[in-house]
């Protein structure tokens, strides 16, 4: 079986070499340097109040909280700073542009029942790595519809698994069965230009090309806002979104 | 049957008394047993879906064609008239006539296959499906309109297509044989009035598959 | 004209010039055929005796490695530790191989096979091709199944009854492709299974020799005929219902899927009504065999053969109005759960007329204790433990409570493995002779029927105790469960007793395949049996006999008073015997 | 003996244990006269040179005795059987008075909805069914506004008819407490009614005992069964708690 898998392995690598080889060796457009689109997302209203999680049946992630703990829906920073929001180019990539996949994961860490982070970016092709840092059972039950959805379980603590997505798809839900509140949300994209807002709701977007961008942001609560910039050099440039509280 | 038929028929070595029915006639039927239940397992299922459906079932006639199938029913059952006239032949021993009545049978299954694969393609086009109706078709306006009740429409879709899809591929499979038997036995002249069992073992078969379209096309398109 | 290789062979039976191919891969000699079925279907008892094996070392030692796991993929075992996932794939297919691949084609493959035509002194089967076929699409069937543990996403994983909505959808349950090549290998499977069926039924009702009156019939005929009345029967149910699983997999259908009006309790109402027929599929020819056994081992004829042959048939009348047993939990309407208990408690009096039967056999007999007749003992022993325990489940409050538990594990494994099992060791052994030639050694024999039982026993006899605790079916650690906890040390036992079970087969394993080539040669009748089998040259001869045998009596005539020997075999002219008349067909 | 089953706390758990040592008091019965009968038969005739089996083909008396026994034994077992069912699961055996509590299975948690001081449930459907709504309350029923939702938990008064509306949102789960010996399977599209009356206080677990999918074992919850005044505390206790919750 295994030795099936690596022949498998080594045939499919040949494959890639053979055919994919000129690709890779073709500079890829200026991923490197380039202008840097930076910004902030605010929230403007009421911010609506996160579910309480009624963690009490399972005490071991409830340990792991000194308040009571709450699904992170919608987290506000200081002056209405919405974190968790995804930004991203939706468009103005030239369509046939190739971007070099991180050698770097992203992690994905289940730890106190809650999904860390809950929102994130990666590109097609670039490893997620699923972290389980919970002694009991978590499903990753991941529902893309233009990548190859798959439902895996890590029963104990320290198991990981990696995955790949082929497709961009924005965004890919990700839930956790045994715990009815537990999501995270993935942006695949086919190209390195996204970021996710922190605490201070503050984002940066490195090493565009020059041209005109029409820029995305997702919350998931809040659903989506669009800017555009054009960029040329190295400049910087700003661009603030504003979500309405309903 | 006359005597000698009897004894081509019979096991070709002295055995115990069985019934009088010889090897081939016995498998048939007992393997007729066996479609029985597997009929019997799709029909059931229909029937109890149809009673525990949750609303009304789209009226006859609205999703389907009730007259294209009407005919076609009645080319099954000419078909079935064809294989007893091309049985009666050869028993006669008339091997052209039965090759007439054969090749008749012959055609008239493949022109139910014909329609019924006709009859799909329309359905499909109106936006019917296995899985129910498809949005933005026809039939889809049709439900929103109220004409056809959309609640019903996935179980209709599922039944209607599995039923009717498995009897055409029994037909299909009928046609094929009857084509064999033609082509390496009728044609060749080897069914006489001593041996024709192959048309005796095919013709039940046939009509067994006409009788089944007979419930099918009451319980499906008439009810 | 009925087999046009019957014809052509009967005359030259034992100059044989087909190819090797012809001979022994697509033959449609009954007995090659019954032979290629013993080594398939012995092929999947031993995968599905491995699966077994993993499950167990997952419910004695919960996550902890499995020795070798490392070797498994990471989306079976992650460094070694098995995953849920893969547990369920375990569960699943462990029960599909050993239903459908291990016992039923054992029984119903092999010895219907081999056994019909000789012991009814016919040349070969009906339809020999339709024969090959069976065979053929049963390893289709097979490599289907087997395929689903090597693709992506893993093989299915809804447990062997392959409960809707989890089987149909695979968001539910994570698998994907796996779980539709379980609907297509089952639905190769019963075309096997049908045309197998419609071949023993022709050929017992067509193809007696002469004198092998209905109830001159040995009883393991008997068993193999009303099984295959079952199968024929019950099978397609089972093809239809998985049909429409499958379409609801490809195809998007809604016949069990209740958001649009489909009942997920109709999938359990067609999987039963097969799956009740053919537990005794997988019981009766086990009885019918273990008769030929005892009454050859006990030197006596059957106790009570009509009662015997009808207690057969009312077993399997029964056991078509019985299937909701299954679903009294299941939100079925209790009214009907009512009625079900009736017809399931009343399937207990033909099972207990068997049981003092084979009692009442060895009564006052002069018994040889060779290998058969040990498994055949062993079988009365654990089938009657087995039988009782179903008085248990068939009590509906009872069933309330012991439903889904390692109870009925332990019931439906007294049933299949001491049951069926043993029945089919010890079948093996009586023919063995007459397929190879050659006699399996006793000594080993006798070992390992005593390992076994007590092995065994060790096994399954826990899961009657574990399972009155409440221990759940399908759990991938009861460790989580505080009511569970006091029997943990039970999952343990059982657990290593499973694994040196396993390696007592080992004995069984080398004795039967060294006896292939080494083993004593074996004269025309070993066993002084009566059967007409034995008249034949050991290995059997292509096409059987060159002239029908005649047949003068009973199968079971043992130790009749004033005779030579113990023995008067079915074929042995006597001088009061008359010839019996013959077809009409030839009589004119 | 009686440590062999888990401990009793509800009104069916004896009888059902009376109903299964019975069996087990018949089937051992036989169980012993039949390995007994095998053992001793394999010894007594056992094959020695010189004896001679009895030639009989059968004895009519004696198979009818052994057919008979087995037939009115069962038949008395199926009317003492019957009647407990009835009793536990017929249609109409829920008493007036029991106390309703709906549990809503999904993969892999229990959801628990109780009525709240109204007395009634708010209409729930499978259109509502969110993330943050798991069980699909309808929130423009009135009736639902006090209706009280506790994850993995199942808190029933002692000594109190209650009865669960059992329903599932995906696939078959089953509602399984063996201290109460009661399971019934929840099948989605059905709702699915089970009473018991809780007779012990303490703590007892649920266990899903239909597979469910890969997190089928971990399934579990617990029922806490306690004194009316416990009860209704923790009642009040969840009510505050609701109130200051949102209702997205």
């Amino acid at each position: 079986m295994r030795t099936l898998g690596s022949v498998a392995a080594v045939g499919a690598g040949l494959l890639v070499w053979a055919l994919g080889g000129p690709m890779f060796a073709a500079a890829p457009t200026g991923a490197v340097d380039g202008a840097t689109v930076s910004g902030k997302v605010k929230l403007v209203g009421k911010p609506a109040a996160n579910p309480a999680i009624d963690m009490s049946e399972e005490a071991k992630c409830a340990a792991k909280y000194t308040t009571p703990p709450h699904e992170e829906i919608v987290t506000v920073g200081a002056g209405g700073a919405l974190a968790n929001v995804l930004v991203y180019v939706k468009a103005g990539l030239p369509a046939d542009a190739k971007y070099p996949v991180p050698s770097t994961s992203v992690v994905i860490d289940q730890s106190g029942c809650t999904y860390h982070p809950r929102v994130f970016g990666i590109m097609v092709g670039q490893t997620l790595e699923i972290k389980n840092s919970d002694p009991l059972l978590h499903n990753i039950k991941a529902l893309g519809k233009k990548n190859r959805p798959f439902n895996i379980s890590q029963p104990a603590a320290g198991m990981t698994t990696t995955r790949t997505f082929t497709a961009p798809e924005v965004m890919l839900p990700f839930e956790c069965n045994v715990h009815g509140w537990m999501h995270a949300y993935a942006a695949v994209l086919p190209h390195p230009f996204f970021a996710t807002t922190g605490p201070d709701g503050s984002f940066s977007i490195k090493g565009l090309p020059p041209g005109t961008y029409t820029l995305e942001a997702w919350h998931e609560k809040y659903g989506t806002q669009t800017a555009t910039v054009t960029v040329a050099g190295a400049a910087a440039k700003t661009a603030d979104f504003t979500f309405t509280a309903k | 049957m006359s005597q000698a038929t009897a004894a081509a028929m019979s096991p070709p070595f002295p055995a115990e008394r069985g019934v009088d029915v010889y090897n081939k006639k016995l498998g048939m039927w007992i393997f007729l047993a066996s479609e029985v239940m597997f009929f019997g397992a799709l029909i059931g299922s229909y029937v109890i879906l149809r009673f525990g459906a949750p609303g009304d079932w789209a009226r006859p006639g609205v999703v389907l064609n009730i007259k294209i199938t009407a005919f076609n029913t009645f080319l099954l059952i000419c078909s079935s008239v064809s294989m007893v006239k091309a049985y009666a032949a050869i028993a006669d021993g008339d091997p052209k006539n039965m090759r007439f009545w054969l090749l008749m049978t012959i055609l008239g299954g493949a022109c139910f296959v014909g329609i019924q694969v006709f009859e799909y393609i329309h359905l499909v086009e109106r936006g019917f499906l296995p899985s129910g109706v498809r949005d933005g078709s026809e039939l889809a306006e049709m439900v929103a309109k109220g004409t056809i009740p959309g609640a019903t429409m996935g179980l209709y879709g599922s039944t209607f297509f599995t039923m009717t899809g498995f009897h055409g591929f029994h037909v299909t499979c009928g046609v094929l044989s009857m084509l064999y038997l033609y082509l390496t036995k009728a044609l060749p002249g080897k069914f006489t009035t001593q041996d024709y069992a192959g048309i005796e073992v095919v013709g039940l078969y046939w009509h067994f598959v006409d009788l089944v379209w007979i419930i099918l096309f009451t319980i499906v398109y008439l009810v | 004209m009925s087999t046009a290789a019957a014809t052509a062979h009967a005359g030259h039976a034992h100059h044989d010039d087909r190819s090797f191919v012809q001979k022994y891969l697509f033959s449609t000699d009954h007995k090659i055929i019954g032979i290629q079925f013993l080594f398939l279907s012995l092929f999947f008892l031993l995968i599905g005796a491995i699966l077994s094996l993993q499950i167990r070392w997952q419910l004695a030692f919960p996550g902890q490695p499995m020795p070798g796991g490392k070797l498994l993929p990471e989306s079976m075992a992650a460094g070694g530790v098995l995953l849920p996932e893969y547990y369920l794939q375990l569960v699943t297919m462990h029960g599909t191989f050993m239903v459908f691949f291990a016992i039923m084609l054992l029984l119903v493959g092999v010895y219907a096979n081999f056994l019909i035509p000789l012991k009814i002194g016919a040349h070969d089967m009906a339809f020999p091709r339709i024969n090959m076929a069976s065979f053929w699409s049963a390893v289709v069937a097979g490599l289907v199944m087997l395929s689903s543990l090597f693709v992506t996403d893993g093989s299915p994983r809804a447990g062997w009854t392959m409960y809707v909505p989890l089987s149909a959808r695979h968001d539910y349950s994570g698998a994907s492709l796996g779980q539709e090549l379980w609907s297509i290998s089952i639905i190769f499977f019963g075309l096997s299974s049908v045309l197998g069926s419609l071949n023993y039924i022709t050929t017992v009702i067509n193809n007696r020799a002469p004198g092998m009156t209905w109830f001159r019939m040995p009883l393991s005929v008997w068993a193999l005929f009303i099984t295959a009345i079952l199968g024929l029967l019950a099978v397609p149910v089972l093809a239809g219902a998985a049909i429409m699983l499958l379409f609801e997999q490809i195809l998007g259908t809604h016949f069990f899927d209740p958001s649009a009006g489909g009942q997920v309790l109709l999938w359990q109402h067609l999987f039963w009504f097969f799956g009740h027929p053919e537990v005794y599929i997988l019981i009766l020819p086990a009885m019918g065999m273990v008769s030929e056994l005892v009454a050859n081992g006990s030197r006596k004829p059957i106790f009570g053969y009509h009662s015997m042959v009808f207690a057969i048939c009312g077993i399997a009348f029964l056991g078509w109005i019985v299937w909701g047993h299954h679903m009294f939990v299941s939100g079925m309407n209790p009214t009907l759960g009512s009625s079900f208990m009736v017809t399931t408690l009343l399937i207990a009096v033909p099972s207990a007329i068997k049981v003092f039967n084979w009692m009442g056999t060895m009564w006052r007999g002069n018994l040889r204790f060779h290998t058969p007749m040990l498994w055949g003992i062993g079988f009365v022993a654990m089938f009657t433990i087995g039988g009782l325990s179903g008085i248990f489940m068939a009590a509906t409050p009872v069933d309330m409570y012991i439903h889904d538990t390692y109870f009925i594990v332990a019931h439906i494994h007294y049933v299949l493995v001491g049951g069926s099992l043993f029945a089919i060791f010890g079948g093996i052994v009586f023919w063995y002779p007459k397929m190879f030639g050659r006699m399996m050694n006793e000594t080993a024999g006798k070992v390992h029927f005593w390992l076994t039982l007590i092995l065994y026993n060790c096994v399954f006899f826990p899961m009657h105790i574990i399972g009155m605790a409440g221990h759940m079916r399908r759990i991938y650690d009861p460790t989580i469960y505080d009511f569970l906890k006091p029997v943990q040390h039970w999952n343990v036992f059982i657990s290593i007793s499973a694994f040196l079970l396993f390696g007592t087969q080992i004995i069984f394993f080398l004795n039967f395949w060294l006896s292939m080539f080494w083993g004593k040669k074996a004269a025309l009748n070993p066993w002084e049996d009566n059967g007409l089998e034995w008249s034949l040259p050991s290995p059997a001869p292509h096409g059987n006999w060159d002239t029908p045998p005649t047949v003068y009596r009973g199968p079971y005539e043992f130790s009749v008073p004033g005779a030579s020997e113990d023995y008067i075999p079915q074929n042995k002219k006597l001088p009061t015997d008359r010839e019996p008349a013959l077809a009409p067909a030839h009589g004119d | 003996m009686s440590g062999w089953l888990p401990a009793q706390a509800s009104s069916f758990a004896p009888q059902i244990d009376g109903m299964f040592w019975a069996i087990m008091i018949i089937t051992g019965i036989t169980f012993v006269l039949v390995e007994i009968g095998i053992v001793w038969f394999s010894f007594a005739y056992r094959g020695r040179p010189g004896r001679q089996a009895h030639y009989t083909h059968g004895n009519g008396t004696a198979e009818i005795i052994w057919t008979a026994i087995p037939a009115v034994t069962m038949v008395i077992l199926g009317l003492v059987s019957n009647g407990l069912w009835t009793q536990f699961k017929g249609r109409n055996s829920v008493p007036a008075d029991a106390f309703p509590i709906e549990v809503h299975a999904k993969q892999f948690e229990w959801w628990v909805t109780y009525t709240g001081a109204d007395g009634k449930f708010g209409r729930v459907t499978n259109d509502s069914i969110s993330k943050t709504n798991p069980t699909g309350i309808d929130h423009s029923d009135p009736a639902s506004n006090d209706d009280i939702v506790v994850r993995n938990q199942l808190h029933v008064p002692v000594g109190k008819p209650v009865v669960v509306y059992l329903s599932s949102e995906d696939v078959i789960h089953s509602f399984y407490v063996p201290e109460f010996r009661v399971r019934q399977d929840v099948v989605p599209g059905m709702q699915i009614k089970q009473w018991f009356v809780a007779t012990v206080p303490g703590t007892y677990e649920i266990a899903c005992s239909q597979l469910c999918g890969l997190g089928h074992y971990k399934m579990r919850a617990q029922v806490y069964v306690q004194t009316q005044a416990d009860f209704d505390a923790w009642m009040q206790q969840q009510a505050e708690k609701a109130k200051g919750a949102p209702t997205s």
